[in-house]
């Protein structure tokens, strides 16, 4: 497994309102939170929310301060979290595997001019 | 409940990222639908699914269930409804699902998609840009490792392009969504999981413009999609015998970079074409015919080409003996050395 | 799910199991005015907080507000309504007794149903709520016409989606036609009065708390709005239920 | 016509059936879920690329193919009919070598075993069995065109436009939709309008059926009732089996991605091998130590299969070339000494 930065922005809280302040972060940079933990405590003019966590992994960095003003769509914050190393096929056929050493029978002749 | 949505494009522009071509092509799409509130995207499974091979991952969440969504299964009607969506002001990327089932679509593909713009003297002008995995080496299924592209090439109206590593996945598919004619955009599904570091930059040259991946002097190879990489690993295996091989890729499919053909043969002297498609009225025949028209004197030797044999696609086992080998394209270098 | 308990109004509720129960009392949750329960607790991240805690969690759309009906009659918004609303609910999910936490409004009618029925209620806390009786004087004017306290309220959530400011106009009038009264206060069950330093709103919770014999604790630097998703005022309830 | 939603409810009965009858269902869908159950085995272990399931729709496909005769009909299958091709007789290590990918079409003799080749084009098949239909009658056989589909098929032009033709020509054939509820990712309510593929036959004139595609007896006396109307020369019939594809879409699918795994659970619950064993012993056409013999003669066979397509050679690339045409040409030929000189292994 590797590992991967994701930042997450603020998303649309709904109401068509355009920004948000932090009011606590329940998290801590270092720290290793599950899916669906509380990750932030932010407040609308109409309403306070808490945002759990959209993946598991490690927080690598928090993009604003509490009470701090962020608008919709501005980094939030920064996941380190595992990726698969193997990649995947999709629906139908296998993940092609690259040979290190391309085999070959025919040997060149270069060129006299 | 309260959602984090995954960050939409980068912010600043030419930063570079290791990334898969499905990713590269994942992040031009987030490009596209954020920049242009015109931009739609549709097909089988792209939605809910995120797609076949995860081109579409996470989008419908990002954008709506108005902008990224799912069809039935019926591909001539999501091509249809890509001709009226353009015609109510909308870009739309539809996704079939693989090559083999553009088939079924190729009435409003060709008899409307490629001529609307035509018949109605550009009053009504396409810009649809079709999602189309293409080609073979992944031990598919019938139907699901065909190349079609001399079939769309050969069709008026239609702009055709082939991306062949992850960096040119992502800026051709800009180029195709902006543009405002009809493009069919075929995804090498062979090199989908094809991941290194991608400049996520701005597409700097025109349409139309072809690339040149190695340079060389005793020859050009020229390729697109997956057989880009086949011939880069050709001109390496050339190179320990002293051939120097320039790997030219073609990117577009039409209209076909005659100029660019012709400034790199005229130089090396020598030319083979590569293509996964059959040889009979394959691309390949095009490209070997703008290389004479434009280099007939230069040419050291005819134009050779490597493709797919005339048969059709075959199943798993013998895909490798129907694709182009490393050892096919040895030969047809050493005959134009020969020659 | 909805239930259909005092054929006049359809409620919607939601009633959400833990994956291990600790084996206490559900917890009600009562919303304050125009909003509702997954605005006021659900994106606040109560229902996390109480099932991780083992508790399940039931909570209305109160009559007016959500997706349960919204009468425009202000007569159908009598505090009596709203309980016999509740008294329903908890018969139709054979609950015996319950924990209620209630947020402003919400506060104002755990504070009736744990008068009108003290043998449901095991404990009781309030949230964003003092006995100055906002309501006054409404059931005269158009509420939101003015510029009180409870007019900026009005106007702030009549304008959120999915409100009708009729029914909510209707609700104002129904309740402001029972003024709140200190006495009596709910006996016998523990209390717990819980609001932000700056929620004025909520002046005076301190003495009531006193008053009921009950405790109060303040949430430093939190207003009317953003009290209700704090981490302190989780932790206070959470302990002030257990066991 | 039974709702949708009041179809696939409740427990079967065989009552009204012979004995002869469902114990060949049995053994049928008991040798069917076996071999499905060795495919995803042989899928996990690197031998096929990838596999298609039946679980779960055993019953849709045994019974609609045991009311087909093999000596007279023709099916035209999807790529999901394994139950309905054991049944119907088929060459199974054949039909399972396009698992493997030896042959795209498989390795069964198509014309001999009356059972078109598999098709990967959904709803693309739909067509043939009306041309093959309307062939029978002027030719004066009394053959029955049998056409497979799904769900998602159901959405293509060629559906439409056969049912169409069907009507017109009064052609002896059976759309047999199987509708699993899921095409790929894309559920039933976002697929269908209007709900019901059987209702659609009433636009073309023709008798739409809607059936308890779990319930293998119900299955089977619908399929049998068209089949005989067709062969009358009554013309064709709409047949809608609702099923469930329990299973992914594919052994690459992950459907986590797309539904809520509970209501899977309740058709996993609900099996149709399971429906069956039940009504048969209630209705005592069966005891346990029969259906035990069933069992353990059925797990032979499906494991003789497995080996069977497992060890079966691989094609030599020469086959690239052999079937293009009836009659080669001297470019392929010419291709194929290329292949020779520069390819062959």
């Amino acid at each position: 497994m590797a590992q991967e930065n994701i930042t997450f922005t603020l998303p649309d809280l709904g109401e068509g309102l355009v920004e948000a302040t932090v009011l606590e972060w329940q998290v801590a940079v270092g720290d290793t939170i599950g899916r669906n933990d509380p990750l932030v405590e932010v407040e609308t003019t109409k309403s306070a929310v808490v945002i759990p966590s959209p993946k598991a992994g490690r927080v690598v960095e928090l993009h604003a301060r509490e009470e701090q003003v962020v608008p919709v769509g501005d980094p939030l914050v920064t996941f380190a979290v595992e990726v698969e190393d193997a990649p995947q096929a999709g629906i139908v056929g296998k993940v092609p595997t690259e040979e290190a050493a391309p085999r070959r029978r025919v040997r060149l002749k270069p060129p006299t001019d | 409940m309260t959602e984090l949505i995954e960050r939409a494009a980068p912010a600043t522009e030419g930063e570079t990222v290791e990334l898969s071509m499905q990713q590269a092509i994942n992040r031009a799409l987030r490009v596209l639908l954020t920049e242009d509130p015109e931009v739609l995207v549709f097909g089988e499974d792209v939605g809910t699914l995120g797609g076949v091979f995860r081109v579409t991952d996470g989008l419908q969440k990002e954008f709506g269930e108005q902008r990224v969504f799912d069809t039935p299964l019926a591909e001539s009607a999501i091509m249809g409804m890509a001709v009226g969506l353009a015609m109510n002001g909308w870009r739309p990327v539809p996704e079939l699902q693989f090559d083999g089932f553009a088939y079924p679509a190729i009435d409003q593909i060709v008899n409307q998609v490629a001529r609307m713009n035509y018949r109605t003297r550009g009053a009504a002008p396409m810009p649809i840009t079709l999602r189309l995995p293409s080609f073979g080496g992944i031990q598919a299924p019938e139907h699901h490792g065909e190349s079609l592209e001399a079939l769309f090439a050969h069709t008026p109206g239609l702009k055709v392009v082939a991306p062949s590593d992850p960096s040119e996945a992502y800026s051709l598919l800009l180029q195709s969504v902006r543009s405002d004619d009809p493009v069919v955009y075929m995804e090498p599904k062979a090199r989908y999981w094809d991941r290194r570091p991608v400049r996520l930059s701005e597409p700097t040259d025109p349409i139309g413009a072809s690339r040149i991946v190695r340079s060389g002097r005793h020859g050009t190879l020229i390729a697109w999609g997956a057989m880009v990489h086949k011939c880069l690993q050709v001109a390496e295996l050339a190179a320990e015998d002293g051939v120097e091989l320039e790997v030219l890729d073609l990117r577009w499919l039409k209209p076909i970079d005659a100029a660019g053909l012709a400034a790199s043969v005229s130089r090396t002297k020598r030319a083979v074409v590569v293509h996964e498609a059959p040889l009979t009225a394959g691309l390949g025949a095009e490209v070997a015919t703008l290389i004479t028209e434009s280099c007939f004197r230069d040419l050291a030797a005819p134009v050779q080409r490597v493709t797919g044999f005339d048969v059709p696609y075959p199943a798993g086992p013998l895909e490798p003996q129907y694709l182009p080998t490393i050892d096919r394209v040895l030969l047809a270098v050493q005959r134009t050395l020969e020659y | 799910m909805t239930a259909n308990l005092t054929k006049d109004v359809t409620m919607r509720y939601a009633d959400l199991a833990p994956q291990t129960s600790s084996g206490a009392v559900p917890v009600l949750l009562l919303h304050g005015f125009g909003s509702t329960f997954d605005m006021n607790w659900g994106a606040a991240g109560w229902p996390r907080v109480l099932e991780t805690a083992g508790r399940r969690v039931i909570g209305p759309d109160l009559r007016g507000h959500g997706s349960s009906d919204k009468p425009t009659e202000s007569e159908l918004y009598l505090p009596e309504h709203f309980v016999s609303d509740l008294v329903a609910l908890l018969d139709e999910l054979g609950v015996e007794s319950v924990d209620v936490v209630g947020y402003s409004m919400g506060a104002r009618l755990a504070w009736a149903l744990a008068l009108a029925a003290p043998a449901r209620v095991r404990r009781l806390v309030l949230g964003g709520f003092g006995p100055t009786d906002l309501l006054a004087g409404v059931g005269e004017s158009t509420p939101g016409e003015g510029d009180g306290p409870f007019d900026q309220v009005f106007n702030t959530v009549a304008a959120l989606p999915g409100n009708d400011p009729e029914a909510l106009a209707a609700c104002a009038r129904g309740q402001a036609a029972r003024p709140f009264t200190r006495t009596p206060h709910p006996a016998g069950i523990p209390t717990l009065l819980v609001a932000g330093a700056k929620d004025a709103l909520a002046a005076g919770a301190e003495g009531l708390a006193a008053d009921c014999g009950g405790t109060f604790v303040e949430i430093p630097g939190r207003d009317h709005v953003n009290a209700v998703s704090s981490r302190i005022f989780k932790q206070v309830v959470l302990d002030f239920l257990q066991d | 016509m039974p709702s949708p939603e009041s179809t696939g409810q409740g427990t079967i009965s065989v009552e009204h059936l012979s004995p002869e009858l469902t114990r060949g269902f049995y053994r049928d869908m008991r040798t069917a879920r076996d071999l499905d159950t060795e495919a995803i085995a042989l899928q996990r272990q690197g031998v096929f690329p990838a596999y298609v399931s039946v679980r779960g729709q055993e019953a849709a496909q045994v019974g609609g193919a045991a009311a087909l005769d093999p000596t007279r009909d023709f099916v035209f299958p999807t790529y999901r009919e394994m139950a309905a091709a054991l049944t119907y007789g088929v060459e199974m290590v054949g039909y399972m070598a396009t698992h493997r990918a030896l042959w795209h079409g498989g390795l069964y003799d198509v014309m001999d075993s009356r059972f078109g080749a598999i098709n990967a084009v959904v709803g693309g098949p739909v067509p043939h069995a009306v041309g093959w239909a309307v062939g029978e009658r002027l030719r004066g056989g009394d053959g029955v065109a049998m056409a497979y589909f799904g769900d998602g098929a159901s959405s293509e032009g060629d559906v439409h436009e056969a049912m169409n033709f069907a009507g017109v020509f009064t052609a002896p054939v059976v759309f047999f939709c199987q509708n699993n509820q899921w095409a790929l990712s894309v559920p039933n309510h976002h697929q269908v309008a209007g709900g019901s593929i059987a209702a659609r036959a009433q636009g073309y004139g023709l008798p739409g059926v809607l059936v308890d595609g779990n319930d293998v007896g119900a299955v089977h006396t619908a399929t049998a009732e068209a089949v005989r109307r067709a062969r009358e020369g009554g013309g064709p019939t709409v047949i809608e089996a609702l099923t469930y594809r329990v299973e992914p879409h594919s052994t690459s699918d992950d459907p986590g991605r797309y539904r809520n795994e509970a209501e899977a659970d309740q058709w996993r619950e609900r099996d149709p091998l399971l429906l069956l064993r039940t009504a048969m012993l209630e209705a005592g056409h069966a005891d346990e130590s029969y259906l035990a013999r069933v069992d353990a003669e059925a797990a032979r066979r499906a494991e003789e299969i497995r080996d069977g397509v497992a060890n079966a050679p691989e094609p030599d690339g020469s086959e690239l070339f052999t079937h293009v045409f009836r009659e080669t040409t001297e470019e392929l030929t010419r291709q194929y000494r290329t292949w020779k000189e520069e390819v062959e292994p």
